[in-house]
């Protein structure tokens, strides 16, 4: 970015420096903000009608465009050129604040995500604590949905929504205490630099947990309860249609994008590859390149597990956050923070080694319990069938 | 800094009197909650406005408002717990009628 | 031309029509689920004020806490209480009107009295450098704060409980 | 040794942890909460053992230095408030006896709480939390490092002593005990009375610790003892006084309140409404301990700048001491409870240690704290002991009584605390009267129980300061008032001997008494051990060790008389002559006392008798000056309210309103002028609600008051 500003610098003498910042900042903000957000999800949005197709057997969308390929921006202009309803009942402001919020909440993570070396919209020193917080304005956005809407289902998709949001935020919040513990900061950009091993083959553990919390985060299958047709129709965006319904669908595959890009910069070790660095603009190139071709990976991988699983009911969902991720989490935080006191781990390969075994230890003992627990009420409920027979 | 300290008083004791306001002339229960996060977020700007502008070296001003926003947190929790269990025995979050330690 | 101080005091200015037209919102609202969302904006005026004073954890906590998590609890206490909140009842009792006054004379003296003290403001140098390391700020907070610190959190504890026990349907 | 030193924070932290355990965790399980409590007791007596032989070994310098730990407390701005843990000579000597006696008692109270038995307390586990939290509060009293800790602790008693007295106000009535409302009434009343009472001299000595604070800007002993900091404090006045005297006396007014000095002594008799253990507790180890050592360990701000008329403190204390001694003895004689006769017994034996703390010896009044402690915690668990037998006698009677007595089953008045229908228990329970025999006898004081040492040094103190002067000052006051006591000890103590186990059982209950289980009558065994051979501690045939053991703590401040007092064999002979009288009139005069017979005190003392069994009307006499008149301020303002003024005012406009609307509807019935008459009536009735404003119960009014109030208030302070 400073790059740019000296550039504009010196291509137009007269131009102050502040004047020159706040132009840079406008013309990046825009990109960032509407640029950025319709490629993504043009380019997600096919990719995953690709995925799931070839995971059902199907060949997926192949008329427009070579390949269906401009399926996606068939789709936005259907989208945006639908008719717009506000409900009658509704809560006018609050309906049009509400998808405007929803996006917003997903733009303002890319602020602080590492894209390739020394590429950062601004490398706070609290990053990662900025990513949880901006978090709470999707919970916000989904509140105000479901109020407005006056409309019964969407109220409860609300209340659903923000349960399972509230839920996930906690044991994400511990995992990413663990790489904090790591890597010993709070800051992307260094929480990056620290990965010479990335924290996926030391934290597994945390890995899983942070994963699987953000699928439930942004809504995916197997915890996409919001949008159980049988249940609740579409959620706290049931009334919502056009191009409001489009800047919710947007929110959530930008939302996609990022859990999956913050995903890599804490455990895949962000745009780190061989031959990437800030040296040469070819070592940026490349950052970036490895940075997508990461943060795809676990896109296709969430979708993958879109195809594959099935949807688990709101109470289960609930007690697996609560009942398992949380405890496993605290007690894989209590682990590593102690692995990283132990004086005797100080060079660097036996700190990561200690590591490991704490998540193996953690794992392990955590599967145990389960398994015991399962096999115990599996015989309490036979006893109860029994003691019924006798 | 550029901007003077009596700015930021004068705007920290603006909001603590609207929240003053809020909590003295709302009828709902949650409002008067409101009134009271508005007064303790006018607190909390003089907390961090004297560390910056009166002692940035030490840390005392900001990690009282964190205790503040900590106390702020277990306030709205108890006293949200309070007006729910008050809307669930009496049918009604209105200041004005829960007057059950009247005379 | 644009200097770093008019920058600031824009900042301020819009920052301050954010907080204390929150705040307004706030408190003459009928409608209270807009009197909540009215506090939101307000607090964010307030994490804007924070960053604007180099308070950087500060607002991040602040949103984190006051946006992500208070104001989604009174959020849903709003909708939880529905049936009453929907009604465009009177919001304001029968003393507004003295409260109003009362609040205003609050604001004058403190107002006059806030310009009549003498604040030992720090030396230009001090201020140009402000202490705003998170690492201290832990450290402070486990060291000599520990107490307090400890305090807290067992206050949290016990208001959790309490919340629990006293919202739990029985 | 000396590590035990570093191990001071679990002597209160062990029975603090066992309270929150059983609070928190295992209230459930009765047996194991009681053994949470004595494992940690025990392990704080083990701990304080060690610290106590830590400093006998560690020499005069720790004595005198001792140890310490501070915490800071709350950093606020510039200033740090600490607190602290701090070992010297007085706390090693407290540190030997409070957690010792109160262990026994735990053992004791296992007993008789009826652990595992049909008749088990209900409230089994929160007893032993509630006297292990007691165990702690006293605990920290004695470690304390500075004020704010000891206030802390200090507080932490009151309030157990509010649950504890108050124990049985919630007592199942589906149990099998004979309880009825009357008593339970009786417990919440005694619980509320202790807080009050003492809480009155909470609050004098939390304005001393302000006050102190605000001209020292420490609460730390050690700092505060230092001889500049003294003179400091003598240099200022205030109300007349050099201010170290105030806050001395304020400080006393907390001991008054809490040590049941005269006149805030009326909640201690009523204390022994909860379980026996809890009075015994209170009565030896803590509750009354704690004021007597707050005294002795604030000494040199008693003793800085002592005289009889502008720096009175320690002359007030000597005074008070003297009057509580013989209020407590004279009282005691007329009394019919076992365990009242105790406690007032207790109120006289602190009286003693005041008097003794009153002539600046810090170390004879200790000394008299530490047997007193033993004996009476003996007295004490004794008398429960026979109440339970009696009980269980009265139990055994109504299953299986002769037939002769078969009316007397249905008896209504029978009371198992009352001495007058024990009597010949000797018989019954050849276990509890041993130990008791040796418990009166070291109360009584006579050589070579424990008491007879401690109570001849206060005496032999006062009378040699008397042969110095020969003024009449307070040394003469407390030699008389003491060897009086020692006659009215001896008198009450041998009638209640011969009430209770000399003589014929004066009731069926008494005969059919048994004795109580080893869990209770071996601690008794213990403790008469304890009677017997306590006192050779501080011998003066043995050069008064603990004199030296204790006195070095305060020669820092060159102020507190340290001497050793020399064994008089005046003041000795005379109280040992006086005691055995008392004992032996007591003895004859009730020996044979018979049931409905008119006692024989009731013949000889007549209408005093009525005075002293009426407790000199004190009770009534509060009654009418404090509570009546409170009351009564009480109903005055609320007739002001609804009857005289406010309500019959607002009456009174409404009416004046309806006729004016009456008078014009007469004169003018013509439509228009109803709005007007309507406006004037709405205008009274909104001036009638506007009266009532202060009193609508709702929140937001009061806060709108508040705010006003506080902003004339700023209003004052910016302009005045």
């Amino acid at each position: 970015m400073e790059a740019t500003i000296s550039w504009l610098t010196t291509l137009i003498p007269q131009l102050p420096v502040p004047t020159a910042r706040l132009i840079v900042y406008v013309v990046y903000s825009a990109i960032l903000a509407f640029a950025a957000p319709v490629v993504l999800v043009v380019a997600y949005t096919y990719m995953e009608r690709k995925v799931l197709a070839r995971l059902q057997d199907r060949i997926g969308p192949n008329r427009a465009g070579p390949l269906g390929i401009l399926q996606g921006l068939a789709d936005a202009v259907k989208m945006l050129t639908k008719e717009d309803i506000t409900p009658a009942k509704a809560d006018r402001i609050v309906f049009n604040l509400a998808p405007m919020l929803a996006v917003v909440a997903a733009v303002l993570v890319f602020a602080v995500l590492p894209v390739a070396p020394g590429v950062i919209g601004t490398d706070l020193k609290v990053g990662i604590l900025y990513v949880v917080a901006i978090g709470g304005l999707g919970e916000l956005a989904a509140l105000m949905a479901g109020w407005s809407s006056n409309n019964k289902f969407a109220l409860i998709g609300a209340f659903r929504t923000v349960a399972q949001l509230v839920s996930y935020e906690i044991p994400i919040v511990l995992a990413i205490i663990t790489v904090v513990l790591a890597s010993g900061s709070m800051q992307l950009g260094a929480i990056v630099a620290a990965q010479d091993v990335p924290f996926l083959f030391t934290l597994p553990v945390a890995f899983l947990i942070f994963f699987v919390a953000s699928i439930a985060e942004i809504g995916r299958c197997p915890f996409d309860l919001l949008e159980a047709e049988s249940e609740i129709v579409a959620g706290f965006h049931t009334e919502y249609s056009g191009m409001k319904f489009a800047m919710f669908f947007i929110g959530e595959y930008m939302h996609l994008f990022s859990a999956a890009g913050i995903a890599t910069a804490l455990f895949l070790g962000g745009w780190r590859g061989p031959g990437a660095g800030e040296a040469s603009i070819l070592g940026v190139l490349l950052g970036f390149v490895y940075f997508l071709a990461k943060t795809t990976l676990l896109v296709f991988v969430m979708m993958w597990v879109r195809g594959t699983l099935f949807r688990i009911r709101i109470d289960h969902l609930l007690d697996f956050g609560w009942k398992f991720l949380v405890p496993v989490a605290l007690f894989l935080l209590v682990a590593v923070a102690f692995v990283l006191k132990v004086p005797v781990l100080n060079s660097p390969t036996f700190r990561w080694l200690g590591m490991l075994a704490a998540n193996g230890v953690v794992i392990l003992v955590s599967l145990a319990l389960v398994v015991l627990a399962a096999r115990h009420s599996r015989s309490a409920a036979l006893r109860g069938v029994a003691g019924v027979d006798g | 800094m550029g901007i003077p300290l009596y700015w930021w008083l004068a705007v920290a004791a603006a909001l603590f009197c609207l929240g003053l306001y809020g909590a003295l002339s709302r009828k709902n229960a949650i409002g008067v909650l409101l009134g009271i996060e508005l007064m303790l977020n006018a607190v909390n700007i003089n907390l961090v406005v004297f560390w910056r502008y009166i002692t940035p070296q030490a840390l005392t001003g900001q990690i009282f408002a964190m205790f503040v926003i900590g106390i702020a947190a277990a306030e709205a929790a108890a006293g949200l717990a309070i007006i729910i269990a008050a809307y669930r025995q009496r049918d009604t979050v209105v200041v004005d009628e829960l007057d059950m330690m009247h005379w | 031309m644009l200097t770093n101080q008019m920058v600031q005091i824009l900042v301020f200015v819009i920052l301050t029509i954010m907080t204390l037209g929150g705040g307004l919102g706030v408190v003459s609202s009928r409608n209270l689920f807009h009197s909540a969302l009215f506090l939101v904006l307000s607090l964010v005026g307030v994490v804007g004020y924070y960053a604007l004073l180099d308070a950087g954890f500060l607002a991040v906590v602040q949103l984190l806490i006051y946006v992500g998590a208070i104001a989604v609890l009174i959020l849903f206490a709003i909708m939880l209480s529905r049936g009453l909140m929907a009604r465009r009842q009177h919001q304001r009792n029968e003393q507004w009107w003295i409260a109003a006054l009362v609040v205003l004379l609050v604001f004058v003296v403190l107002l006059v009295v806030l310009g009549q003290v003498d604040w030992p403001v720090a030396d230009e140098q001090a201020l140009l450098s402000p202490n705003v390391s998170v690492g201290q700020l832990g450290q402070v907070l486990l060291g000599p704060y520990m107490i307090p610190f400890e305090v807290i959190s067992v206050l949290l504890l016990a208001a959790l409980v309490g919340a629990i026990i006293l919202a739990r349907e029985t | 040794m000396g590590f035990f030193f570093n191990l001071t924070p679990f002597v209160p932290l062990f029975p603090l942890l066992a309270f929150a355990v059983i609070i928190l965790f295992t209230h459930r399980n009765n047996r194991l909460s009681s053994n949470i409590a004595i494992g940690g007791i025990t392990l704080s007596t083990v701990i304080a053992w060690g610290i106590v032989a830590a400093t006998i070994a560690g020499g005069e310098r720790t004595r005198t230095e001792g140890w310490q730990l501070s915490i800071p407390w709350l950093p606020a701005g510039t200033s740090v408030l600490d607190i602290g843990l701090a070992v010297d000579g007085l706390s090693a000597a407290m540190l030997f006896m409070v957690p010792f006696v109160c262990l026994m008692i735990f053992i004791y109270s296992q007993g008789y709480m009826n652990l595992g038995k049909a008749n088990q307390d209900p409230r089994y586990a929160r007893f032993f939390a509630y006297m292990s939290l007691f165990a702690a509060g006293m605990l920290g009293l004695v470690v304390a490092r500075d004020l704010l800790f000891a206030f802390i602790s200090w507080e932490v008693m009151g309030l157990c002593s509010y649950l504890l007295i108050g124990f049985w106000s919630f007592r199942n009535r589906n149990t099998e005990d004979h309880i009825d409302e009357a008593q339970v009434d009786r417990a919440k009343k005694a619980g509320l009375k202790a807080f009050i009472t003492t809480g009155i001299g909470d609050v004098l000595l939390l304005a001393g610790i302000a006050l102190l604070y605000s001209y020292t800007g420490t609460l730390t002993f050690r700092e505060l003892f230092q001889p500049e900091t003294l003179a400091a404090l003598q240099q200022q006045t205030l109300l007349g006084m050099p201010a170290v005297t105030v806050i001395a006396l304020l400080i006393f007014g907390g001991a008054v309140g809490k040590s049941a000095q005269f006149p805030l002594h009326v909640w201690l008799p009523d204390a022994m409404e909860g379980p026996t253990p809890v009075s015994a507790l209170i009565h030896a180890a803590t509750m009354v301990a704690a004021g007597v050592y707050l005294v002795a360990r604030t000494m040199p701000l008693f003793i800085a700048g002592f005289d009889y008329t502008s720096a009175p403190a320690l002359y007030w204390v000597a005074i008070i001491g003297a009057i509580t001694v013989l209020l407590g003895a004279t009282i005691g004689l007329a009394q019919d409870d076992i365990k009242r006769v105790l406690a007032y017994s207790t109120i006289s034996q602190l009286g003693y240690r005041m008097m003794g703390l009153g002539l600046g010896g810090v170390v004879v009044g200790i000394v008299h704290l530490l047997t007193h402690a033993f004996f009476k915690a003996l007295l004490f668990l004794g008398a429960g002991s026979v109440i339970h037998g009696m009980e269980h006698g009265h139990h055994a009677m109504s299953h299986h009584a002769p037939g002769d007595l078969a009316e007397s089953r249905e008896d209504e008045s029978f009371n198992a605390n009352d001495m007058k229908q024990m009597g010949g228990l000797r018989h019954r329970m050849p276990r509890t009267v041993w130990p008791y025999l040796f418990g009166t006898l070291a109360l009584v004081g006579l050589a070579p129980f424990a008491g007879f040492w401690s109570k001849d040094e206060i005496l032999g103190e006062a009378f040699v300061g008397w042969q110095h002067t020969l003024a009449i000052d307070h040394h003469l006051l407390v030699w008389l008032a003491g060897t009086v006591g020692v006659f009215l000890t001896a008198l009450y103590m041998g009638r209640q001997l011969a009430l209770v186990f000399w003589g014929r059982p004066r009731h069926q209950a008494a005969a059919q008494a048994h004795e109580s289980p080893n869990s209770r009558t071996v601690p008794l065994m213990i403790l008469a051990g304890f009677a017997l051979v306590g006192g050779f501690a501080n011998a003066p045939f043995l050069g008064s060790p603990l004199h030296h053991f204790m006195a070095d703590i305060h020669q820092a401040s060159h102020l507190v008389n340290v001497a050793a007092t020399e064994f008089n064999f005046v003041v000795a002979g005379m109280s040992t002559i006086l005691a055995v009288t008392g004992l032996l009139a007591g003895w004859l005069l009730y020996r044979n006392y018979q049931a409905g017979q008119v006692e024989p005190f009731k013949r000889y003392l007549g209408p005093v008798f009525t005075v002293l069994e009426r407790k000199y009307y004190i009770d009534e006499f509060y009654q009418l000056a404090i509570v009546q008149p409170v009351v009564w301020l009480a109903d005055q303002v609320f007739n002001f309210d609804y009857r005289w003024v406010i309500d019959p005012f607002v009456n009174l406009v409404a009416a004046i309103g309806r006729w004016a609307a009456d008078i014009s509807g007469v004169f003018d019935s013509v439509a228009i002028d109803t709005f007007l008459v309507e406006g004037v009536a709405r205008a009274f009735n909104a001036a009638g609600r506007w009266l009532r404003y202060t009193q609508t119960g709702r929140v937001q009014n009061y806060l709108l008051v508040v705010v006003v109030t506080v902003l004339m208030l700023v209003g004052l302070y910016l302009y005045l």
